[in-house]
């Protein structure tokens, strides 16, 4: 055995609600003992369109909150992107609908073991798995900011109970429909130079993550990033997912976003040369 | 796992106790999926096909979906010989998984020194020659698209590694008569043959307006390219019937398994069913049991080729 | 049907008003689909292959549905050239519809007398030469497997016509270099390519283990091969950009041909999505013209080829 | 514009009722002005698998019975036996679903302009027209006896309601659950020997309607069988679904069964030869 995908289960999973919030879909499956090894972090991929698909290929989802108590007994929620036939139809998919899911997957958000000044910042359904972090956060005594961003206000996905767990929440829109109307880098600079944080969290477009890299470096601030790559497997036998990442003897790898990822250290990704041969 | 029925194969001299092996490149170095069914439940693990360096391989986007198939176009990403035999070998033999390396040259003589390398390892059942790669000695052609290219890297490697690990070629589809290409390759030593890699394919992006894949063309693979591998594993078989075929391409079920079986395969790789299920080459070796079972076969020998009970020429 | 967008396009010498064809043997001989829609609302009508004497074509079943795709091994049955010329290009032609007419031969010769009974009819705007036929002269390969045979084929054909209707080669995927044999059938007097007819496969039953086709091989066709003939669009149109390429294979929807057409192809035919949907031509047609102006093109012209703006060299 | 085809619609049809019935499912269909065409022998070919199916040709099916009054206007029904993936998914399917039809399609049975004694022989789903049939020729005058038979009794179908428009009904299963144990060829030449049949009606495997044909040529009568080939498209562009006929020219044609039947002369039917190239 091997430690890769060690928690790995595929299960067959209900869904227990699917409910519409601004241009997502709040999907809550039932998972069972699975809950368990679920991390802030941690991915699954399901396989979609039904019996006679079309589409060969399982599609990721990033955890946005789990639950092991309840009528249920262990839930897992996702924040879903109608993006193309894939995530339309498990969108489309009706309560008490089956799917079929491996979960956990993936390398979570990595969790300070002393108190420190976190920043999370979440660009549209990247901040599905920020929510259950700062939770995690708070629980260990840290201050917990938290910006989100998107092209619009039905692109923000900021649920009530989640805005309990962070000390401050900003919300920035490109067409200012909600919020300040701008980027959610745009503070980022400042904030970093006020020595307000000590470990930036994020998850959101890639090109997103590269502009806080930047600034993160800048500041010497850690930082780390949930990644989003084309995914073929989501288990690590495709090498699809690939990203160049400097390692300790400073070479440059390619390492799988899947297995590798999809949290990497934002300062050891090669932002600019991702999607490029090397 | 069978009393009453013989489930067994073999590849030249090769034993293996299931037909059922995973595809080269779709199962990475076996550590992936050992969490979803122990490795020495099946087959064989065949391993991604290995070069001499280490490679990068190409560039992102990797893969895209077409119709009940995909393209890919890593560009055989590994670590190089020497760290696969120090690292990824040892460890599938640790683990009871029988294994067949996979190895993929850019030159004749790279094939060659490849072979030379795999002489001394303990623990190998055979060795799979990716030769679907381009020939940068001859203009990037496609070694596998060119008979004497095919028969060069064969004979290379079967003199090379001498008598005792037996090679299968692995074939491109992508040729006017793949049937010659098995010929010239039995013919220079080849053991058995594995068909088939990937069709090259492309598909653009309708959004950028430019080709989808960082590397431009990609390896189609999945149930999409089945009915070719059938054929092209019926002609082969019909055309060298005593050649041990290892059949791949879109199986994922127990039914595609047979169909190649019946089609002349000793042997069948599961590739691109992986993805979507980590758990398929062991679901569609049960399935195949159970279907052989149930069709009166006593052993899994006795399907190979069944299809072609009454013939006695070609298919054109 | 457009204002501001000029949705024409020629091959050769011919002009349509749109760029969507149904492709060969898809359509029968038209009369099936004008229930469906206007046949003169199309580019044009690409008939079903017609050879010199009447056929019953292959034994039953024909069919077999795969994933994403169907095979299919009709064995061109038909009426023969002189029926079809007396019956159904008049009735064509008085339903308005612009008419291609597919000859298909077993000699090189066939080939030329096909093209002699065309030269004095008309209301004809094109000739699609399909030359993926067995060639009886030689061991049955497909002519369009072999450089040679197709040159020849091509070549007898434009003598025999004259230069007036325009000549589209039609090609097999089925080949190791598939821009080779369009420079042969150019050289010889092509002055469109048609990419690609179906790509050899093959399905057995697994209830009676035996070759699902009464013909054993059948041609595959569908979405399934989208990225097969994308592919050699792309390469075909990088090798010889002057020379236009009426593609087909897979498309069933408006962005699939928009996919065709930015790869290189100047027109494109719907084959298998007739089968499923009867006004698939029309639906095609309708949504390609939507998009092309989406994307802010002033004609379908502009979209040919435009994946190929950032670059120098072939595709490999 | 031609005659082929010409009645012929594609809509979109929604799911009124999905019923099993023994083996089958009995599907009503919401058609609206289309019924008005719709004839017994007919059939209408159907998407199947839904938005990204791999399953990429249409499916035929008989149609059973129509009906232009009640609360939905015009309606059809289908028997459907789940057979492979595409009749699977459209009995799994639930009222309300629509599914993409064209209907209808095909030559109708031939109806006599004179009461005639009619006999109608139905295999498995294959008596699903019959009963339509049933009630067109008794409302001609016809005496109409049926023969139902199948492998077992859950294979029967023969609804209540249609019982009533047959002078009599005879059940066969090869396995004695319902009815006489036997094959409904058994009784034939016993019953057009003794003159009380004029004309043959029959639907079902193509082995039986060889058998029948033998015996009708054998005794003159006449049999307008309705045949199944593996069809592609259904409207007749494909050639997929030819069956060897003999033509009044001499002859014999590999005609389409999509367009020139399913319901063909049975004498004319080159029994020996189907599935042979020729
Ligand atoms: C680790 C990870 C976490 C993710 N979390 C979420 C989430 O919480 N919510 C959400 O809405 N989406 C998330 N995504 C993106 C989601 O996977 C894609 O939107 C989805 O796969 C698109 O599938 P489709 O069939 O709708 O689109 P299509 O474009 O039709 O998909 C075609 C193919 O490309 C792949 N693909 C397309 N876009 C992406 C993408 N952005 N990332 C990876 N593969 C892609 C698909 O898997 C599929 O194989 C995540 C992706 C990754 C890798
Ligand atoms: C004119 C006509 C009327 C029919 N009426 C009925 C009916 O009333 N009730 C009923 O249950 N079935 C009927 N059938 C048979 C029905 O079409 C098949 O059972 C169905 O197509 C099988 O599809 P599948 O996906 O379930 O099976 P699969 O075997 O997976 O189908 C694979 C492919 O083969 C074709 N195919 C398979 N079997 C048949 C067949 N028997 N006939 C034609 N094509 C076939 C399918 O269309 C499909 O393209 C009729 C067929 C025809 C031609
Ligand atoms: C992502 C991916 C990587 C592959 N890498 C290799 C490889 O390294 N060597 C090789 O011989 N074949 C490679 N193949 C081809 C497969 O081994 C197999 O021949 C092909 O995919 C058809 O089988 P499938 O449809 O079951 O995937 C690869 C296929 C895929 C999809
Ligand atoms: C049933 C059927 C019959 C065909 N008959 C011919 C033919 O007579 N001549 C020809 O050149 N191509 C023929 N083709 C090939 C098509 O014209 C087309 O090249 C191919 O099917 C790929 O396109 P598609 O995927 O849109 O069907 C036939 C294809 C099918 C499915
Ligand atoms: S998605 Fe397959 S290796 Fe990462
Ligand atoms: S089913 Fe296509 S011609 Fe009859």
């Amino acid at each position: 055995m091997s430690y890769i995908n060690s928690k790995a289960e595929q299960i067959s999973s209900t869904i227990l609600s699917n409910k519409r919030v601004g241009q997502y879909h709040q999907i809550l499956l039932n998972v069972g003992a699975v809950v368990k090894h679920c991390r802030p972090g941690n991915f699954v991929v399901m396989s979609v369109g039904g019996e006679n698909s079309s589409l060969i290929l399982r599609r990721a989802f990033a955890i946005s909150r789990t639950s092991d108590r309840g009528e249920y007994g262990g839930t897992l929620e996702l924040i879903v992107a109608p993006h193309g036939s894939g995530s339309r139809w498990l969108c489309s998919q009706p309560e008490g609908a089956t799917v079929d899911l491996v979960a956990p997957l993936g390398t979570p958000f990595g969790i300070p073991t002393t108190p420190v000044q976190a920043l999370l910042i979440g660009g549209g359904y990247g901040s599905a798995p920020l929510f259950g972090l700062a939770e995690v956060l708070k629980s260990r005594g840290c201050r917990v900011d938290m910006i989100l961003g998107a092209s619009t206000s039905a692109k923000i996905y900021a649920p009530l109970e989640g805005k309990r767990s962070v000390s401050s929440l900003k919300i920035y829109t490109e067409d200012g429909s909600t919020g300040i109307m701008g980027k959610v880098i745009d503070p980022l600079a400042q904030l970093c130079e006020l020595g307000e944080v000590d470990v930036i969290y994020s998850c959101g477009p890639m090109g997103m993550l590269a502009a806080i890299s930047t600034i993160a470096q800048t500041h010497e601030v850690i930082h780390q990033c949930a990644v989003e790559e084309s995914m073929a497997c989501g288990v690590g036998i495709c090498m699809t997912c690939v990203l160049p990442v400097l390692k300790d003897d400073g070479t440059i790898s390619m390492l799988r976003s899947c297995i590798d990822g999809p949290v990497m250290d934002g300062a050891r990704v090669q932002w600019a040369s991702v999607g490029q041969s090397s | 796992m069978t009393q009453d029925f013989d489930f067994s194969t073999t590849l030249g001299t090769a034993w293996f106790p299931s037909p059922l092996f995973t595809a080269s490149g779709c199962a990475s170095s076996g550590r992936e999926l050992s969490q979803f069914f122990p490795l020495s439940d099946i087959g064989a693990v065949v391993t991604k096909s290995i070069m001499l360096k280490a490679r990068t391989g190409r560039p992102t986007p990797r893969m895209a979906e077409t119709p009940s198939g995909m393209l890919n176009s890593i560009g055989l990403q590994g670590p190089g010989i020497d760290h696969f035999l120090a690292n990824d070998v040892p460890w599938l033999v640790e683990n009871g998984a029988r294994v067949i390396v996979s190895i993929a040259g850019e030159t004749v003589d790279e094939y060659a020194v490849l072979a030379r390398r795999l002489r001394s390892i303990g623990g190998i059942s055979a060795v799979e020659v990716n030769i679907s790669c381009p020939n940068v000695e001859n203009r990037g052609q496609v070694f596998a698209c060119d008979p004497q290219a095919s028969r060069a890297v064969i004979d290379g490697v079967r003199r090379t590694l001498g008598g005792d690990l037996p090679i299968i070629a692995k074939l491109s589809p992508d040729v006017t008569d793949i049937a010659s290409i098995a010929k010239a390759v039995v013919e220079a030593g080849a053991d058995a043959l594995a068909l088939i890699n990937t069709l090259l394919g492309m598909v653009i992006n309708t959004d950028t307006m430019r080709p989808h894949l960082g590397g431009k063309t990609g390896g189609l693979s999945g149930p999409a390219i089945r009915p070719v591998a059938v054929r092209a594993i019926y002609q082969v078989h019909a055309a060298l019937p005593s050649v041990p075929i290892l059949g791949m391409g879109g199986v994922r079920s127990g039914r595609d398994a047979l169909e190649m079986i019946l089609a002349g395969a000793q042997g069948v790789s599961v590739g691109t069913a992986s993805f979507s299920n980590p758990s398929a080459v062991l679901m569609i070796q049960n399935e195949l049991l159970g279907l052989l079972k149930a069709k009166g076969f006593g052993s899994l020998h006795e399907a190979v080729g069944f299809a072609h009970r009454d013939e006695l020429a070609d298919v054109e």
